[in-house]
């Protein structure tokens, strides 16, 4: 029996039921770190609340998340980044007003109180900083522009990007590949497996081929519970999921 | 409509009678050679201070709220003051000068009073202003009157506690409206316990402090409850029930507003029937035109303490009424306040005729012992602390929207905005 | 520093350096000193109005209850001034000599606790600053940790702003009721009321002003302004990026509510007394509106706006009382309808584009135009 | 305070306050239900509500004088005739502003509250121009003006009971309206996906233009209601639109069940505050009390918890 501490994230028991509708239903599942984790399941299977409750987003009803053997149940959404955890949203979230350039910005982590921002200044540390994440997710030649302004592949690795800057040790990507052309697809996947070193990343995804090429192991949830888990070989031919899933 | 002091008073009232009761002979002496121009004095004389006077005109200000939530009080008074000017220069103005009026909107905001009112002392130099209806915008100008040096005819009654070289104040303070009125209701009713109510702010509170402390000291009676509801408040089903559980004699209330309408119907909808002997309501606070909005059917039966009641039987009201109505419109009606904002006009008038100056200083020192025996009220005089001598009345609330006259002090009231032992 | 940045951080102190030579030098010079004061006295809303910019424009948060602020900063000058004026030699007439006269009026005999501190000029001057801030702090504790946002955060505010109008109305005796604290006639013993006075105080109020907008450029142009923008985008995103969003929500609510405090206190000292008419519904909106119409982006705009409403206002109800009420519906209508960024977005829209093409012939010469529009800055 | 009363006093006091609470319950519900259609269902904050509802106390009165010089006889039922004209007044002057006005700050909810704000400013002003700037007294039919007395004490306001059965059967058709019908599955089609409701040939447009003319013509019936117990002027709707908004807020937007709920809480600390404290103290606590509770459930009181 292993302790939870050797972990870098381990889910245990977690359930969350809103008037009485359980979306996620006694979940439990582990990380280790630079470890590509992907979670799969079909429409409503309670992929996004799962993160969300990570993230400090929903509060569970009961269960818990242990990060680096911190309780993240407990913490305030900005306590729980702090510790580590970057979530990136299912739809792009990014911030439209501003340039790239100030997106990147906004998520470099320093002056992060009140105070901080107020005394925050654009120094030398920064803007190499920002560099050199703006040349890691394709972005380079768009600093200046705004966020608005860029095609929808380029907003996710952007929010990626406002991500990475913080150097987070466990990624939290709720369909990053969405809306990307092929070719997109396959930088996203280099830059996945870039990345990983020092750090998990957890993906909900639906294109299997993207799942392929990145998963280190697979969770099928299904109904807010774990289907099915392990390679994604193995996942591939558990005649569970092919019931519930693949075999739509 | 004339004003006097004392020893001419028999002439001038003669004049007016010629004046307003005949037409002809009004228009006939407007084409007369100017009778007033003989008799007008050199501008240099009479105005040394820079006030607009001119050969032929003097020019006043008035100052209400034509817009806000005032504008419906304060109607009446610019209305009562247009008239007094009209009439005034129909007789040939003041020392033969025709008034003018510069009239300036306080939209029922306080700064906005204050800043008009400062607009018209220094921009336009008038030699008097007519105007301001609440406390509120009466603080506010104050200063700016005292500062610039004005002269301010001030018409609602009001709470007392002043007493300012710049002001007349031409309604009655409240000590003068309140103390007759529960002497009345005491001796005539056989009241003995009383019930305090009005909207929250000062003129009701002081008013109430007041009331208390004649019935209490003055009448060895009781007072059995005191209230107060914020301004605009509409719902007053639990005072009443409260007011049932005491039973007073008497249900003083000094509400004002929307929140009158909502006091009265539901008063009557709790079944406190007005018309019956006990409990008696008594007010200070609604006029004929408060009924208008209340609606005579809701009121009737209560008794309202002030100076002044439109149906009042002389042929002094009965000119003014009239001439009110011919100006205004048939279904005018007019309070206690449009009949002291139509004082001010002729007060001033005869004041300046007094010092035979437009000078403010001249004007204020020759107010003191002013009279006037064609007010519409009867008799006023001009006390020494610029408040206004004057009779008290009840009155009691018809369906039709007025009010019967039922008492009358014998005495004028003195005014006495600081009153000793009632503090 | 980024070109583009530039370019609207150049349009912006362009556009500061035009507001202050409009509020010190033009306005001084065509004006009188009767119409002068009534400008310092519209100036007061200014704090107000760019309060707003920053709570409403930047971050999203509206609220309808500025007037609070407004209040609470004007009632501590007053406060202090009609302390200074209730002397003892003053007062001799009253039955307690030494307290304010509605205090005596209303049977109290000493000067309730919370006045005391009124006597020090010093303290007053934190105070005006101060409770505000403490007020707004306590208000958006509240809130902001519990994510109200949006229209509950206004109707809540627009709710606190009748409450304490209905407090201090009816707590007459300690506040001087619907009468408000009047006849305040001096300050440290200089006479308030006479007109050189008033020109002094319109000059320091105006430079007060400058001070905030500059404080308040400052506060926009560092990456807390941009967190602002941010969070009223993306709340969320900003949350996950590792902020408090409630702490930044806080700050500006406050940092609002100080500045309106100072304009409050100015209205005080310029017109010369304090009332509960500027702490309710009606004028916390009328504020709103003069914030909206100079473009609640812009906080140069905002100068204009509150300038340009009231002067409409005071000259529309000289002529045409009755129509006033009307104009004023239409402009609020027509500032959401047709130009959502008011003046300012009119600028930028219209103005700068004709700049632009004249710029490219004569470079250098747009600066200098005469053009009372402001400048728009995001 | 009790000491000196009977127990059979205190039991028709008790019964009278009770009854009084009802009253302000249903003077709630009245004003606040026509907003929580507009403000729960369709996100627009309606500052102009109060003035909708004076429209509907002006045309009573313009109804009232009517019937008084043209047909004193069926004077007893001109108060039914005014209150559904007030609805349809109301209610088309609604639908108007809507295709005026509302319709293009759908996506922009703090911009309709300035927008209908001045909206409220031109109302007013109207009133003003066409009525004159004074109250005007609403003559109303003789029978719904007195009381039913049931004991010495006890003593049942006729118009409060009226008032009492208009908002029972407003709060029932709205009911109907909004659960059993086409328009109220439509409405709600609507308000949960707009996209989806116009997919599926819903006329989103109509929708929302009846619906806000729905809830503006209840408002018009409430402040013809509101005749009998308040005033009718022009800024007089200015009186309620704190209160209006706070019920609707405390109830929790979303739910009509939760306005009424709202409003029960509401009105009953009110009244019962009122009952043992002064006036302005009890309106203090009450706006406090509700205040303080929106804070700590911004949601309101009476929403079921549902994924964010």
């Amino acid at each position: 029996m292993t302790t939870n501490n050797d972990f870098l994230l381990s889910v245990e028991g977690l359930t969350v039921s809103f008037d009485g509708f359980k979306a996620v239903d006694d979940l439990s599942f582990y990380v280790d770190p630079n470890e590509i984790h992907v979670i799969i399941g079909p429409n409503g299977a309670g992929k996004t609340t799962a993160l969300d409750l990570i993230c400090g987003k929903t509060r569970a009803t009961s269960g818990s998340i242990r990060f680096r053997g911190k309780e993240l149940t407990e913490m305030k959404e900005h306590q729980i980044v702090h510790a580590g955890v970057g979530r990136k949203f299912q739809n792009p979230s990014i911030y439209e007003d501003l340039t790239v350039f100030e997106n990147l910005e906004i998520s470099f982590p320093r002056g992060r109180s009140v105070f901080g921002a107020l005394a925050f200044k654009r120094d030398k540390e920064v803007r190499e900083r920002v560099a050199e994440i703006a040349e890691m997710i394709f972005l380079e030649d768009h600093l200046e522009e705004r966020a608005e302004y860029l095609s929808h592949g380029q907003k996710q690795w952007l929010e990626i990007g406002m991500l990475l800057i913080q150097n987070p040790e466990l990624l939290m990507l709720d369909e990053p590949v969405a809306g990307m052309s092929v070719s997109e697809r396959v930088k996203t996947a280099e830059l996945l497996n870039r990345i990983i070193q020092g750090r998990a990343v957890i993906v909900i995804e639906h294109d299997m081929k993207f799942v392929e090429d990145i998963a280190h192991k697979v969770t099928v949830l299904h109904q807010g519970k774990v289907l099915s888990e392990g390679s994604m070989t193995h996942v591939k031919s558990d005649p569970k999921v092919v019931e519930v899933y693949l075999g739509h | 409509m004339k004003t006097n002091d004392k020893g001419a008073a028999p002439r001038s009232m003669l004049r007016r009678k010629l004046m307003i009761g005949s037409a002809a002979l009004a228009l006939s002496l407007a084409m007369a050679p100017r009778p007033g121009l003989a008799q007008s004095p050199p501008t240099s004389e009479v105005n040394t201070t820079g006030l607009a006077v001119t050969d032929d005109t003097v020019t006043v200000g008035i100052l209400h709220s034509i817009t806000g939530t005032m504008a419906i009080s304060e109607t009446g008074s610019v209305q009562a003051e247009k008239l007094a000017i009209e009439q005034i220069n129909e007789m040939g103005g003041v020392l033969g000068r025709k008034i003018e009026y510069i009239q300036e909107d306080g939209a029922s905001d306080w700064p906005t009073f204050a800043e008009k009112a400062k607009k018209l002392l220094v921009q336009d130099k008038v030699a008097a202003v007519f105007g301001c209806w609440t406390s509120a915008s009466r603080k506010a100008v104050l200063p700016v009157f005292e500062q610039y040096n004005g002269m301010l005819y001030y018409p609602t009654f009001y709470e007392g506690l002043e007493e300012s070289p710049n002001v007349i104040y031409t309604g009655q303070e409240a000590t003068q409206q309140i103390i007759a009125g529960l002497n009345w209701v005491a001796e005539e009713k056989g009241a003995e316990t009383f019930y305090l109510l009005g909207s929250d702010y000062i003129w009701p509170r002081t008013s109430n402090k007041i009331a208390r402390k004649h019935i209490e000291d003055k009448l060895g009676l009781k007072v059995v409850g005191e209230e107060y509801y914020p301004l605009g408040h509409t719902q007053f089903n639990s005072v009443i029930n409260k007011i049932k559980l005491r039973k007073p004699d008497v249900i003083y209330a000094i509400v004002v507003g929307g929140s009158n309408v909502a006091f009265y119907k539901q008063l009557k909808a709790a079944g406190i029937d007005m018309t019956q002997e006990k409990p008696i309501v008594m007010t200070i606070s609604v006029t004929e035109d408060e009924i208008r909005g209340i609606g005579g059917e809701n009121i009737e039966g209560a008794y309202a303490t002030m100076k002044y009641f439109q149906s009042l039987e002389n042929e002094n009201n009965q000119e003014f009424v009239s001439a009110f109505k011919a100006m205004w419109g048939e279904d005018m009606v007019i309070g206690d306040v449009t009949q002291a904002a139509y004082l001010g006009p002729w007060l001033w008038k005869a004041a300046v005729e007094k010092a035979g100056s437009f000078d403010i200083d001249k004007v204020r020192e020759a107010s003191p012992g002013i009279e006037l025996t064609t007010a519409p009220e009867g008799y006023v005089r001009i006390h020494e602390n610029h408040h206004l001598w004057s009779k008290t009345r009840v009155g009691h609330a018809k369906a039709d929207g007025q009010y019967e006259v039922v008492y009358e002090t014998t005495d004028l009231m003195e005014p006495d905005p600081f009153p000793e032992g009632y503090q | 520093m980024t070109p583009m940045l530039t370019s609207a951080r150049k349009t912006e102190l362009i556009g500061f350096v035009i507001v202050a030579a409009v509020i010190l030098l033009l306005l001084p010079a065509v004006t009188d000193a009767f119409r002068l004061n009534l400008v310092g006295k519209y100036l007061t809303y200014a704090f107000v109005a760019v309060g707003l910019v920053l709570c409403w424009g930047s971050a999203g948060i509206l609220s309808l209850g500025q007037g609070i602020f407004f209040g609470l900063g004007g009632y501590c000058m007053a406060m202090f001034l009609k302390l200074e004026a209730s002397t003892p030699e003053a007062t001799s007439i009253q039955s307690t000599p030494g307290i304010p006269d509605f205090m005596d009026w209303n049977q109290i005999t000493a000067l309730p606790w919370f006045w005391e501190p009124f006597h020090s000029f010093g303290f007053t001057l934190v105070a005006v600053v101060v409770v505000p801030a403490i007020l707004a702090f306590i208000i958006g504790f509240a809130m902001f940790t519990r994510r109200v946002g949006g229209v509950y955060f206004a109707i809540i505010t627009q709710a606190i702003a009748a409450i304490l109008t209905i407090l201090i109305i009816g707590q007459q005796g300690y506040t001087g009721g619907v009468n408000g604290i009047t006849d305040l006639r001096t300050l440290l013993g200089w006479d308030i009321r006479t007109d050189s006075a008033k020109t002094i105080l319109y000059f320091v109020n105006a430079f007060l002003l400058l001070a905030v907008i500059a404080l308040s450029m400052a506060v926009r142009s560092s990456k807390l302004g941009r967190i602002l923008v941010a969070l009223r985008d993306k709340e969320d995103r900003v949350r996950f990026s590792g902020y408090d969003v409630a702490a930044f929500k806080i700050f500006v609510f406050c940092f609002a509510a100080a500045i309106s405090g100072i304009g409050g206190a100015m209205f005080t000292l310029q017109v010369g007394f304090m009332s509960p008419s500027f702490v309710g519904i009606v004028p916390s909106i009328e504020m709103v509106i003069f914030c909206a119409v100079g473009g609640r982006h812009s906080l140069i705009g905002a100068v204009y706006g509150t300038l340009l409403v009231n002067w409409a206002k005071t000259s529309f109800s000289e002529s045409f009382p009755e129509l006033w009420l009307f104009a004023m519906g239409a402009l609020f209508i027509a500032v959401v309808m047709a130009f959502p960024n008011g003046l300012a977005g009119l600028y930028t829209s219209h103005v700068q584009p004709l700049f632009k093409r004249f710029g490219r012939k004569s470079a250098g010469r747009s600066a200098a135009s005469g053009t009372e529009t402001p400048a728009i800055a995001e | 305070m009790f000491a000196d009363y009977t127990w059979s006093e205190l039991g028709s006091i008790f019964a009278m306050q009770g009854f009084a609470g009802l009253v302000l319950f249903s003077v709630f519900v009245l004003m606040a239900l026509g907003l929580a259609i507009i403000f729960g269902q369709m996100g627009v904050i309606n500052m102009a509500h109060g003035e909708f509802m004076i429209l509907g106390a002006y045309v009573t009165y313009m109804c009232s004088n009517f019937f008084q010089s043209a047909a004193p006889a069926l004077m007893p039922i001109s108060f039914f005739v005014a209150m559904v004209l007030a609805f349809f007044a109301s209610g088309a002057l609604g639908m108007l502003v809507e295709m005026g006005l509302i319709r293009f700050l759908y996506k922009r909810p703090l911009d309709t509250l300035l927008a209908t704000w001045g909206l409220s400013l031109i109302l007013q002003q109207t009133y003003r121009t066409i009525f004159g700037a004074r109250e005007v007294g609403v003559t109303l039919p003789d029978w719904m003006m007195g009381s039913l007395p049931l004991t010495d004490l006890v003593e049942i306001p006729i118009n409060g009971l009226i008032v009492m059965a208009i908002t029972l059967s407003i709060t029932v058709a709205v009911a109907i309206v909004m659960f059993r019908s086409r328009f109220g599955a439509q409405v709600r089609a609507v308000v949960q996906n707009r996209q989806m409701a116009g997919a599926v040939g819903i006329d989103t447009e109509k929708v929302d233009r009846f619906t806000f003319g729905l809830g503006c013509g209840i408002a018009g019936v409430a402040g013809s209601a509101f005749t009998m117990i308040g005033s009718t002027g022009p800024s007089s709707g200015q009186l309620y639109i704190v209160d209006t908004f706070l019920v609707v807020v405390f109830g929790g937007a979303t739910s009509l069940i939760g306005t009424v709920a709202s409003a029960f809480t509401i009105s009953q600390a009110q009244s019962t505050m009122e009952f043992f404290l002064s006036g302005s103290m009890a309106k203090v606590l009450t706006l406090l009390t509700v205040v303080g509770i929106l804070m700590l459930r911004p949601q309101g009181l009476f929403v079921l918890k549902v994924r964010r």
